[in-house]
């Protein structure tokens, strides 16, 4: 079945992301198909490449990295939240005249059409709700 | 068949992100010509609610996000009439010029008719 | 059939108790997260006839021991959160 | 004597419920933020010879009229905010 | 003289970072030799609560956390009665090694004693 | 009378930054002095330099730095609560082998310490909280 994922969380704030992560491992593992993986409101922290958790915590920027390319997800950040959060690619970072970038690779940052997309794609949508 | 999405609002604005969040959603899907509708609930209902005036707090009201909504072609929005009770409001003081506000007393089954749900 | 999936306390929110008042006959309810401090509330005992399910995981990450589980509560694991989803329509997600 | 200052809505969490537990006679309460909505909520009629306050600048963001602030709340401005803070000690912030 | 601090601790474990990092404030603060109290309410009291295991969550114990405290001169924890109450738990349910438990009825009572509050 | 305040939440994602810069204002203009103002939990993002809210949202980020420059204000930021959220320096980012630093200027790193000396040597702390 064809299902996408709404993440509103930020890591290491709630365990909303953590959770999103295990149910699309979980998914995969079942044989489901991943349409869409879109990062909205603290969710788009998921994609920060600048954080560094202590080593016996989870890395989830980087499990979301390897999960993506292991499945080839399509791993959407949300551009308009992520502008008011601080998350960056070198695009949208020149243009808004900010001194560096931070979009992790294997995301990629879009507008809010992107979810509506997935939801017209998918046949489940579930969401991952943060701490608000 | 269903078919089409429900956005339930249960964010209070202001306070958190969530309810202004929610409503650009809810207008880039509407933009995209997807039919959408609106189900408040809990908190949101304070959504509605007239007079807001966030300036002296550093916000833009979120009334005009609603009242872009029926120019984007949604005028009906469903309000559970549970919530409404609760916070001691009336259907009379949350209008949206250009909606119809319809209440819903049982949110469950109205939730049930939509293929998918986003909350907010 | 909607699957309502509760992620916060019930003791410290209204996520649960909004989420109940939006149940309709045959909706199945999910506790994750903190929501599955649902175990210990009461509101769950008022529930006649409905499916309810919390992840493992997270009851015991929160030392929820199974005994504390009610009868009516099914432990599930992941691959199970996968097939429930997949049984449902829509999901709806109570997170605040 | 304690100063409480409550930022959430009494009707999604129990952050004013909490803070009402750990009242002292004397005791000062503040509702900032979606406290304010607790200005629509019952538990505030059950507070006798206590001193509430809200955020003006919070209500009137709301659209909560001065009509519906209840009598025995005053609303004030930030420079009284301050003045309060001063007043009391300590300062407990029930934000969730 | 009112001269030391108090931790209000009111959120669950695991759920939200807020238990881990309000424990790791305190810890700094005990490892300063502040004196330093700390208050179990509301859900905070879940993090009292034996058998924790959330290796498969992807988190470390709390456990470990609550632990240091005796090491680092906090052998007494003050929790609420009532909201063990509420939440269906007995004392025994609720040990901490090391620890000397102390039930709290009016938890405002203890709050007024302090002169700077900590919430978490 | 000397204050300090502990700001736990994100800007954007909640009132509670916002709030917490209008006390901080409210303070300064009745008389009083801010020893410190330490932003822990995910409040360390009102230091992130990368964040790029539209025009006509309000930019907490350079509302701190302003007020900073304005009365020589102690901002510190925790550097554990940091690290896990994706805000570094350029001395953490070399260090932790991360491409960019994005510490706001006017913004200081340290240890949670910070807090307890704060809580020591002020007469008043307010915290902040955020949407947890």
């Amino acid at each position: 079945m064809k299902f996408s994922l709404a993440v509103y969380a930020a890591p290491h704030s709630s365990q909303s992301a953590a959770s999103a992560l295990r149910f699309a491992r979980a998914l995969l593992a079942e044989g489901h198909e991943i349409y869409r993986i879109f990062f909205y409101c603290d969710g788009v922290q998921n994609a920060n490449s600048i954080a560094a958790p202590p080593q016996d915590e989870t890395d989830l920027t980087g499990q979301w990295q390897a999960l993506q390319r292991e499945h080839s997800l399509d791993l959407v950040v949300c551009i308009a939240a992520a502008q008011r959060r601080g998350v960056l690619n070198q695009r949208e970072a020149e243009r808004l005249e900010k001194p560096s970038a931070n979009l992790a690779e294997g995301f990629e940052l879009a507008g809010l059409g992107q979810l509506t997309d997935a939801v017209a794609n998918s046949e489940r949508l579930v969401t991952f709700g943060g701490t608000q | 068949m269903k078919q089409r999405t429900l956005a339930l609002c249960r964010a209070a604005p202001y306070g958190s992100a969530l309810a202004r969040e929610g409503l650009e959603a809810v207008l880039a899907s509407a933009a995209m010509e997807q039919e959408i509708d609106l189900l408040f609930l809990g908190d949101g209902v304070f959504q509605l609610l007239d007079h807001q005036s966030p300036m002296a707090i550093g916000q833009k009201s979120l009334r005009r996000n609603l009242m872009a909504l029926p120019m984007f072609g949604i005028e009906q929005l469903y309000v559970a009439r549970g919530s409404l009770a609760q916070r001691g409001l009336t259907p009379e003081e949350i209008q949206i010029p250009g909606a119809e506000i319809t209440l819903v007393d049982q949110p469950g089954n109205l939730i049930a008719a939509y293929q998918c749900v986003l909350s907010f | 059939m909607t699957l309502h999936i509760v992620s916060k306390s019930p003791f410290s929110t209204q996520a649960l108790s909004d989420c109940l008042e939006s149940f309709a006959d045959g909706d199945a309810l999910l506790l994750i997260e903190d929501g599955v401090y649902a175990l210990q509330h009461k509101a769950l005992q008022d529930l006649q006839n409905t499916e309810i399910f919390c992840l493992a995981a997270d009851s015991e990450a929160r030392g929820l021991l199974p005994s504390a589980i009610s009868c009516s509560v099914e432990a599930i694991d992941d691959a199970r959160w996968v097939h429930l989803c997949t049984e449902h329509n829509p999901i709806v997600s109570w997170f605040r």
